[in-house]
């Protein structure tokens, strides 16, 4: 057992000790610290200097076929895995501590935490695997639960038709992402599912696809990541879904499982397929651009929280997808930058929100206001989270953003292209986004207290420690953003060099 | 044989019994008369069986496995005629009728 | 041992199943499913143990193909559905009973049962020939043993009128197709002077051969073939007969006369396949009936309530799928490719097997305790029952093809199959088909799971016999387990 | 023999067209087995002696003969015309007829079908008659499709009884 | 020596920071102790960059914070620029951000968010001196967006009272807008010269191919001090930022936030240089903001306000004179250094007044204050004197360099009207010392006013000192690059600037005496100034019709056309189909045969064709 196959089998193998008996909340506690701590001393233990290059690799073969891709149960880590490993496992176990204890659950407690362990399992997994397979299975591990919590556990009139929504937008985006996935290998020609090889068989000469192929599988590739990441066209089922999530789950899902698109993007369909990354660049200028600006301007149409924030999480998804598109060094770094960066404030906020719902039984902007007198904490915690989330210096969002905006405009041109008009729009996401979480601050901790509302105590310790540990990262990467870049640096470096040999 | 007579002309007259069996099933309500339609279908098919069988001579014989086919035809067919029609009395038995367009409990 | 010993041994289980019940004076019939259970349970692991022979001279090896890995399959198939028939069978006597018993004083209560269990023995004998012909005579008579076993197994019920009605309906259609399948026997025949598939094959790849006369044969011998396996247009009597059908009958139809469809349909392609005059049009027809498959299976399931035809309906969906797969055979076998379309439908059948009896062995055990087979009567049931609710779960969730279970390998390697033979049309439906699955099977999962039970319903538990629980964990142990480690079913395929 | 084959064709088709029209189930069976009849004769015609016998035997004789006493055990009645009878008529023998008329497009593209008979070789001796040779086919070469017919014979056997026995003892 | 530089710098940049740090984590129950605490560190810094300025002009390399390395095109790096200006700067931001922080002591002894107030002002500190010490855009644009932050907080400092919520959300979002543009500024002066240091700008911006891409380009930055500097047309936040503490108001209009504006485009004036076009846009907008300001400047009736738009309409000179090249910059930072201390001493003179009279803002509410805040208001009235640019205060000085700059370089337009704001400015200004201070009191609030205590008061009366003396080179000479001596050639002869500008400050006083003596209500009435030509209302109906209702339509497309488009009519069609096709499952066993033998037909016909 190698330490990368432990912590991907330690929330499923909590799943499974939930699932016989094992005391819930505890198991998935020590589950979820447990991965934090091995991520950590993964990170510790990860050498940057090798460029791009798995490391903590293990490999278990499956099946062999003559002919037919090996399949194989491989897991490694390179530096944007490593990174991704590191989200999912703070979410995770902030999530773990948000979860409401066994006797708050309506309905089943195991069940509950079973599904949690399930989607961060997925989740980790995922990001884990080596092996295209097991990268596509371990996301798809996490749909079942997802769905299932939300139309459970959900809050929500419409949780059920919601929890639908989701599943079947996301059920038919892996299987297109599946038969992308399948074109790529076949057309490589290839006998393995093992990702390292089948880039660098890609890169043979010789070997490289049609670009006629590529154009298809990257296409085939884009919308079948994009409708997980909801990108524009295909966000509606986002933030329906993450209103009416159980909090843990929306930190989970909008806070990790959601960045499985984005890293395929970059892991897969870059490498695979430049040309058609080229081809359909200005495809996916116009789909995010809907993401920032449409989205954006819905966003602030919004009257409740939970949508508001469901909706600015497929707004800042945009974002991310500009520093795909730029596909340089600066941009792609960025994007893995704002992916944790995200990851982590969205999963502050889902928290806030959920915390919100459960004292005062409503996030509807109209009903709330004036809390930051009587609740300093939670208006400070959640003030970290909106600045945060508008990518104001200091929190690790802006980094990210500020290197997706340079990635896009780096260039010999000194004209316009169409990737810098699109960065103008993008900016003015920016704007926009100040806008509606400023409004929601606003309406929410600023101005008098409605007279009806009752206002509970503040934050107790057991609330706090997961929005510390959250807060605490948004302003660790924010003001040392190196603290990641070290290992996302070469990751992207040795990606760059693939693409480029 | 005479050579007026063609395999056409055996193929001929079997597709177009099989073709009469056809339609007996498509037409008829009595649940007897269409599994009659059916037999009479098989035994068309047969006809066709037996053309080949004398056609494709082997060492001056007509190929008998199409024969020893036929046999074992005739066989499960009445093998079939047997447990269908122990069915449909069955039917009878509950329902009272061997009409076709009565048997529609279940749908869509 | 001789691999033929296998389907004696299981005629054999019959007539002692047969004798026992005539001859011994048994206060529960029941225990005569034992002696199937077992006995089958026996023959499964005497598969592992076959020998084939060296020398196949002889006129046995004209009708039973020797050195066949395939057939091994598919006769493990057979075995392994008949003795979860059998399981089932247990569980669904009492309503067996309901519907055949004599009320009459001095009659045994359980009259009648005795047979019940075995005719799927006896059935399940033809299966394993099925798997093993290789000449159009075994190939008729293995093919109408099983087929005219199953008209009386499907009418079994024979107080209720939906059993009976089905057994009119498959057997009309069933003979329908039936005629068609020795009419195209005949031409068969006719065209290439023999019964031996291996010699069609070579007769069929002449090219002076009259391309029309042989699709013509071709066409009807689909025709019988298409019914069996529930390919449209010809699938229309599956949701009808499945729904009346005893369950544990549907069951069997379901796995094994769909699989041992596949195997005739197989083999009997081959040769077609192998024809360069005849391989376009041979593939671009299997096309069609796959999209049409498709489409129908999947898309009539979507607003089914009754889970009887649901599971009807998606198995016609499956059978789409796999017809898929037959559509990409390769332009010429060996070469490159060695994913072939016979493994990937050995696969997914293997699959199918487990996921479709798992989902008809929760039915059949709840049959006695709850109403009916809506699947309103499924709401709640995770409350009630947690174990049987995850199992069912599983179960959809393998059909809809979710990965970690076998059944999205099956998927897999049908959607792979396609990619590589760039049957880019079949990809677009499969993926519509695909997608519908998620929806309709996972409403089940929405019942069970996230609806309130019915206002009706006692909140009794229900029981589980530990035949029937050990059974439920083996399927869905294997399912999860084949899901990640597919190897566990292709190396059986060999 | 060529008018024969016409008299026993037209036998054989005339008594099929029978068995579809007579609303009367009686005489559709008797239509059936006149068809049959002509079928048999035209096995004959065709060198098939035993085939033809045994056509007479099991279907004329064994089978309709099953029909015609289930026809009385349950005192089927005359068929009722349907409501829209026309519909049905048209689909059903326009269905015939695409058939047939696929058929003859078959048999006119075909070439083999075109083709004489060959002529048998006369051999008079014992073990050449058709009985003879396929019985011996029958019980050698085919001894284990033979076998399976057993299987089912039993199966159907088994299966008329349980189906049809008043009361199960 | 230099590695001592260093840590000054770096001392004086992060000081305040650990300072807003602490006072959050630990020190948030002891208001008292935050506020010391703070003030402290105000002192500190200022200390330090005495040090600092004493150490000389010339520019020093000092050790960067490697923030984010991108690969060999981009590092972000955290880095100081010291030179004169910088050092300058700092001066000014230090001492008037310690004097606020001694004023507010006194201001906000009482108040319940004491703790949160100091460590807001510190994190202000904090982001104002790394604007000014940054080297390069990115680093600056970093501290452009934390001084946002904290203005907003501090102008939302009395958050419940939905104004005060209203104006930060306001400030916050306004200066985005300025950003938006700062932002594509710095992303396209990087790709036209391939560096985001100011030294290496300065170096390769002569190279520059694409000169109208270089003149949007500096539009765009510019675009960053409209928002900050409050210039047209991002001025709306300012006078709202008035709903601020009254020393909040003083620091931010004063020396640093709008000082930020015109500070960043001397920063980058190499760049101005470059750019012609630009270079004039600028001295137009900021011609017609001095203007536009003090037009509404007359109106006004809250004592705040009218200092607030006076800071506007000096605002506008100093960036006016930032389009007059190098020269000009230097005019304009005069202008801000002179500027900050005077505008400084006005708002807290305002501030002391407001707290005498209990809170009271209306000038016509006031009167008479003369007699009952004597010194208050004397040192008002020096800070008046040195905005109206009285002979010989420092006001006059910077402003006759400005003037004097503009004419030198031809920029008639924008000189003419600087010159009507140099009549106006004397008018609204005299008619605020008229109305508040002479007279008799109006209101029993005025008639209670006392005069404020030593806390308040000292700064008031260093301040006036500084108002009177800052232009003259004793003081100047080491803060400012270019001081008063060095535009002596300016002034070197009795121009017509000198007498234009003298006419209008008589002329001005004049006719405000005239206006305002003894009167109790305000005898002019001209609604379109009094409510700042409509501008907020306008943006207000833009913000509704191009946001709002923008945003409420696509909330509707999304809900009711792009989600049933993408998922529902799909998943309806699908339905759809399903259900059509059990038309062909009706249970009757002949209709299937039908529908079989049509399969089969179908299936020959396809076959054999």
């Amino acid at each position: 057992m190698s330490t990368i196959e432990i912590i991907v089998l330690l929330p499923l193998l909590a799943a499974l000790a939930v699932g016989l008996g094992s005391p819930a909340r505890l198991t998935a506690l020590g589950a979820s610290v447990g991965v934090l701590l091995l991520s950590l001393g993964t990170a510790l233990r990860f050498s940057p200097d090798l460029e791009g290059a798995y490391q903590f690799t293990s490999s278990r073969t499956l099946l062999e076929i003559a002919g037919f891709p090996r399949l194989s149960l491989a897991f490694g880590l390179d530096g944007m895995s490593l990174v991704l490993l590191l989200l999912s496992a703070i979410v995770l176990v902030a999530a773990v501590l948000v979860a409401p204890k066994e006797k708050a659950i309506k309905g089943s407690p195991r069940f509950y935490y079973l599904s949690l362990l399930l989607i961060a399992g997925g989740a980790i997994g995922a990001f884990c695997s080596t092996d295209l397979f097991f990268f596509y299975a371990f996301h798809e591990l996490a749909l079942i639960p997802t769905f299932l919590m939300i139309g459970f556990f959900g809050n929500g009139e419409n949780r059920v038709r919601t929890a639908w929504t989701i599943t079947l937008f996301l059920g038919i985006g892996s299987l297109i992402l599946l038969i992308g996935l399948l074109l790529a290998v076949f057309a490589t020609g290839t006998t393995t599912f093992d990702i390292p090889s089948l880039i660098a068989l890609a890169k043979t000469p010789g070997n490289a696809m049609s670009e006629g192929t590529q154009s298809w599988v990257f296409l085939l590739l884009l919308i079948g990541f994009g409708v997980l990441v909801s990108l524009f066209p295909f966000h509606s089922w986002a933030a329906p879904a993450y209103a009416e999530a159980p909090t843990p789950v929306a930190m989970l899902h909008a806070g990790v499982l959601k960045k499985f698109g984005l890293y395929g993007l970059i892991r897969l369909a870059l490498p695979l397929a430049p040309a058609g990354a080229e081809k359909w660049l200005n495809l996916l200028l116009l789909l995010l651009i809907g993401n920032i600006l449409y989205i954006g301007l819905v966003t602030i149409a919004q009257k409740k929280l939970d949508r508001m924030l469901g909706y600015s999480s497929v707004m800042h998804m945009g974002y991310i997808f500009l520093g795909i598109a730029a596909g340089n060094h600066i941009g792609l770094s960025g994007a893995v930058l704002l992916m944790f960066a995200h990851g982590i404030s969205i999963a502050l906020l889902f928290a806030l929100c959920g915390w919100i719902r459960e004292q005062f039984g409503t996030v509807d902007f109209n009903k709330l206001g004036g809390l930051a007198k009587s609740l300093p904490e939670l208006g400070l915690l959640f003030g970290f989270g909106v600045f945060a989330s508008l990518g104001l210096p200091g929190f690790a969002n802006f980094a990210g953003e500020i290197a997706i905006f340079f990635g896009a405009f780096a260039g010999e041109s000194e004209a316009m292209t169409w990737i810098r008009w699109a960065t103008v729009g993008a900016l003015w996401g920016v704007v926009i986004s100040a806008v509606y979480l400023l409004r929601a601050y606003r309406h929410i901790f600023f101005g008098p207290l409605p007279k009806k509302l009752a206002v509970p105590a503040d934050l107790t310790w057991s609330m706090r420690i997961p929005l510390l540990l959250l807060a605490a990262t948004l302003l660790a990467v924010g003001f040392a953003p190196e603290l990641l870049n070290q290992y996302i640096r070469p990751a992207i470096n040795g990606l760059l060099l693939v693409s480029a040999g | 044989m005479e050579s007026a007579l063609t395999l056409n002309h055996f193929l001929f007259v079997s597709a177009a019994l099989f073709a009469i069996g056809l339609a007996g099933v498509l037409l008829r309500r009595n649940l007897i008369i269409i599994f009659m339609c059916l037999e009479l279908m098989l035994a068309a098919a047969n006809l066709t069986l037996v053309a080949f069988s004398r056609f494709n001579v082997q060492d001056g014989h007509p190929h008998y496995d199409g024969q020893v086919l036929l046999f074992f035809i005739i066989t499960v067919a009445a093998a079939e005629v047997a447990v269908g029609l122990a069915i449909i009395v069955a039917l009878f038995r509950t329902k009272e009728t061997t009409d076709v367009t009565k048997v529609n409990s279940m749908k869509y | 041992m001789p691999v033929y010993y296998l389907e004696i041994i299981v005629v054999a289980l019959g007539l002692v199943v047969l004798m026992v019940d005539a001859f011994v004076k048994l206060e529960d019939k029941r225990s005569l499913a034992w002696i199937g259970i077992l006995g089958l349970a026996v023959v499964f692991a005497l598969l592992f143990k076959v020998e084939w022979p060296a020398s196949t001279e002889g006129a046995f090896w004209r009708f039973y193909s020797s050195g066949d890995s395939l057939a091994l399959f598919f006769k493990g198939i057979a075995v392994l559905t008949t003795l979860i028939v059998l399981v089932m069978a247990i569980d669904y006597s009492p309503i067996i009973l309901k519907q055949i018993a004599n009320p009459e004083p001095g009659a045994h209560p359980q009259a009648g049962l005795g047979e019940c269990f075995a005719l799927p023995l006896f059935a399940c004998a033809g299966l394993m020939w099925m798997a093993s012909a290789n000449n159009l005579v075994s190939i008729f008579v293995s093919l109408e043993t099983v087929t005219i076993a199953f008209y009386i197994m499907v009418a079994y019920l024979r107080r209720n009128v939906g059993s009976l009605e089905a057994g009119v309906k498959y057997l009309i259609l069933g003979a329908l197709s039936t005629g068609f399948l020795v009419y195209g026997f005949a031409w068969l025949f006719g065209i290439t002077g023999s019964m031996q598939l291996s010699e069609i094959a070579t007769a069929l790849a002449n090219p002076e051969l009259n391309p029309t006369v042989a699709l013509f044969a071709f066409a009807l011998i689909l025709v019988g073939l298409a019914f069996k396996i529930g390919a449209t247009p010809f699938h229309l009597w599956i949701p009808d007969v499945y729904q009346g059908a005893p369950t544990p009958i549907t069951a069997f139809l379901s796995v094994g006369s769909k699989a041992a469809g596949f195997i005739i349909t197989l083999r009997l392609l081959a040769p077609f396949l192998g024809s360069p005059a005849l391989f376009e049009k041979v593939v671009l027809i299997l096309t069609v009936l796959a999209v049409l498959t498709l489409l129908v299976g999947n898309l009539a399931a979507l607003p089914q309530k009754n889970f009887k035809r649901l599971l009807a309906y998606s198995s016609i969906a499956h059978a789409g799928f796999l017809v898929m797969a037959l559509a990409c055979s390769p332009h010429e076998t060996g070469g490159e490719i060695t994913l072939s379309p016979d493994t990937v439908i050995a696969f997914y059948l293997g699959a199918y097997l487990l996921m479709t009896l798992l989902a008809f062995l929760v039915m059949t055990t709840l049959r006695t305790t709850i109403p009916g087979e809506e699947r309103d009567s499924y709401r709640g049931l995770a409350k009630r029952s947690p174990f049987l609710a995850f199992a069912l779960l599983i179960s959809m969730a393998s059909l809809a093809g979710v990965p970690l279970t076998a059944g999205f390998f099956g998927k897999f390697f049908v959607f792979a199959l396609a990619v590589e033979s760039q049957q880019w049309t079949l990809l677009v439906f499969g993926l519509i088909g695909a997608a519908a699955g998620f929806y309709y099977y996972l409403k089940i999962a929405v019942s069970m799971y996230l609806s309130d039970p019915p206002q009706d319903s006692d909140a009794a538990p229900i029981s589980i016999t530990p035949l029937t629980r050990i059974t439920l964990l083996a399927l869905i142990v294997l399912i999860l387990l084949a899901g990640v480690h597919p190897g566990v079913i292709l190396g059986l395929i060999g | 023999m060529t008018f024969l084959f016409y008299l026993f064709s037209a036998l054989a088709l005339f008594g099929g067209i029978g068995v579809v029209v007579n609303r009367n189930p009686v005489s559709s069976a008797i239509s059936m087995i006149l068809s049959f009849l002509g079928l048999a004769a035209l096995f004959i015609q065709l060198d098939a002696f035993l085939v033809g016998i045994l056509q007479i035997l099991v279907y004329a004789g064994a089978i309709m003969v099953l029909f015609l006493f289930i026809i009385m055990l349950l005192d089927v009645r005359e068929e009722q015309r349907r409501r829209r009878s026309i519909v049905h008529f048209i689909g059903a023998s326009g269905v015939a007829i695409a058939f047939v008329a696929l058929v003859i497009t078959v048999l006119s593209r075909g070439d083999i079908g075109k083709a004489n008979f060959t002529a048998l070789t006369e051999s008079k001796g014992p073990g050449t008659s058709d009985v003879h040779q396929i019985g011996e086919l029958l019980f050698s070469t085919y001894w284990f499709p033979v076998q399976i017919v057993a299987v089912l014979l039993l199966v159907a056997t088994v299966g008329v009884v349980v189906l049809s026995k008043k009361e199960l003892k | 020596m230099d590695s001592d530089v260093n840590t000054l710098a770096w001392a004086v940049l992060l000081l305040p920071l650990v300072v807003a740090a602490t006072i959050l984590l630990g020190l948030k129950r002891w208001s008292g102790l935050s506020a010391l605490v703070s003030t402290g560190s105000a002192l500190l810094t200022l200390v330090f960059c005495l040090f600092l300025a004493g150490d000389g002009n010339e520019t020093v390399d000092t050790a960067a914070y490697p923030w984010v390395d991108l690969g060999e095109h981009l590092r972000l790096t955290i880095g100081f620029q010291l030179d004169a200006l910088s050092r300058g700067m700092m001066l000014i931001v230090t001492s008037i951000g310690f004097l606020v922080h001694l004023f507010s002591l006194g201001y906000m002894k009482d108040d319940a968010g004491k703790s949160r107030y100091f460590a807001a002002l510190s994190l202000f500190m904090f982001s104002m001196t790394g604007i000014v010490l940054a080297d390069n855009f990115v680093m600056m644009f970093v501290f452009w967006e934390l001084v946002g932050v904290s203005s907003y907080l501090l102008i939302g400092h009395w958050f419940e009272k939905p104004s005060a919520a209203d104006a930060a959300k306001k400030a916050f979002l306004t200066n985005r807008i300025g950003d938006f543009g700062f932002m594509i500024g710095i992303l396209l002066v990087w790709i036209l010269t391939g560096s985001i240091y100011f030294e290496e700008i300065k170096a390769a911006v002569g190279g520059v191919g694409n000169l109208a891409l270089l003149n949007i380009a500096v539009l765009c930055v510019f675009c960053g001090a409209v928002g900050k500097s409050a210039q047209l047309p991002l001025h709306v936040w300012l006078p709202d930022a008035m709903e601020g503490p009254t020393p909040v108001s003083a620091l931010i209009h004063a020396a640093t936030m709008v000082a930020a504006g015109v500070f960043m485009l001397a920063r980058v004036i190499f760049l101005i240089e470059a750019a012609d076009m630009a270079a004039t846009v600028i001295t137009w907008i900021g011609a017609l903001t001095a203007l536009a300001a003090a037009l509404m400047a007359l109106q006004q009736n809250d004592i705040k306000r009218i200092l607030a738009y006076s800071t506007l309409s000096q605002l506008g000179y100093m960036v006016m004179a930032q389009g007059l090249g190098q020269v000009g910059s230097d005019a304009g930072m005069f202008h801000l250094y002179t500027h900050a201390f005077f505008k400084a001493l006005l708002f807290l003179g305002a501030g002391a007044v407001i707290h005498a009279c209990h809170h009271e803002q209306d000038i016509w509410k006031m009167g008479g204050l003369r007699k009952k805040l004597p010194i208050t208001f004397w040192s008002f009235a020096l800070g008046t004197a040195a905005l109206i640019a009285v002979p010989f205060t420092s006001g006059f000085w910077s402003k006759e360099a400005i003037l004097e700059t503009a004419l030198n370089e031809n920029m008639t337009g924008p000189y003419i009207l600087a010159m009507i704001v140099a009549f106006l400015t004397p008018f609204y200004m005299a008619r605020l010392v008229i109305v508040a201070f002479f007279g008799p009191t109006r209101t029993k609030d005025a008639d209670h006013a006392r005069e404020v205590g030593p806390v308040m008061w000292v700064p008031l009366v260093l301040l006036a000192a500084m108002a009177v003396f800052s232009a003259y080179g004793f003081l100047s000479g080491p803060l400012l690059a270019r001081g008063r001596a060095d535009f002596g050639h300016l002034f070197s002869h009795f121009g017509l600037t000198a007498i234009l500008s003298l006419t209008g400050l008589v002329a001005g006083v004049a006719a405000a005496v005239y206006l305002y003596r003894g009167k109790s209500k305000d005898p002019l009435h001209i609604p379109l100034f009094r409510d700042k030509f409509y501008i907020d209302e306008l943006y207000l109906g833009l913000v509704r019709l191009f946001q709002d209702s923008v945003a409420a339509f696509l909330d509707f497309v999304d809900r009711y056309v792009i989600d049933p488009l993408v998922a529902r009519f799909p998943a309806g069609l699908a339905l759809t189909a399903g259900s059509f096709l059990r038309v062909f499952q009706a249970g009757n066993v002949q209709s299937y045969a039908f529908f079989f033998a049509i399969g089969v037909i179908a299936l020959i016909f396809f076959l054999i064709l």
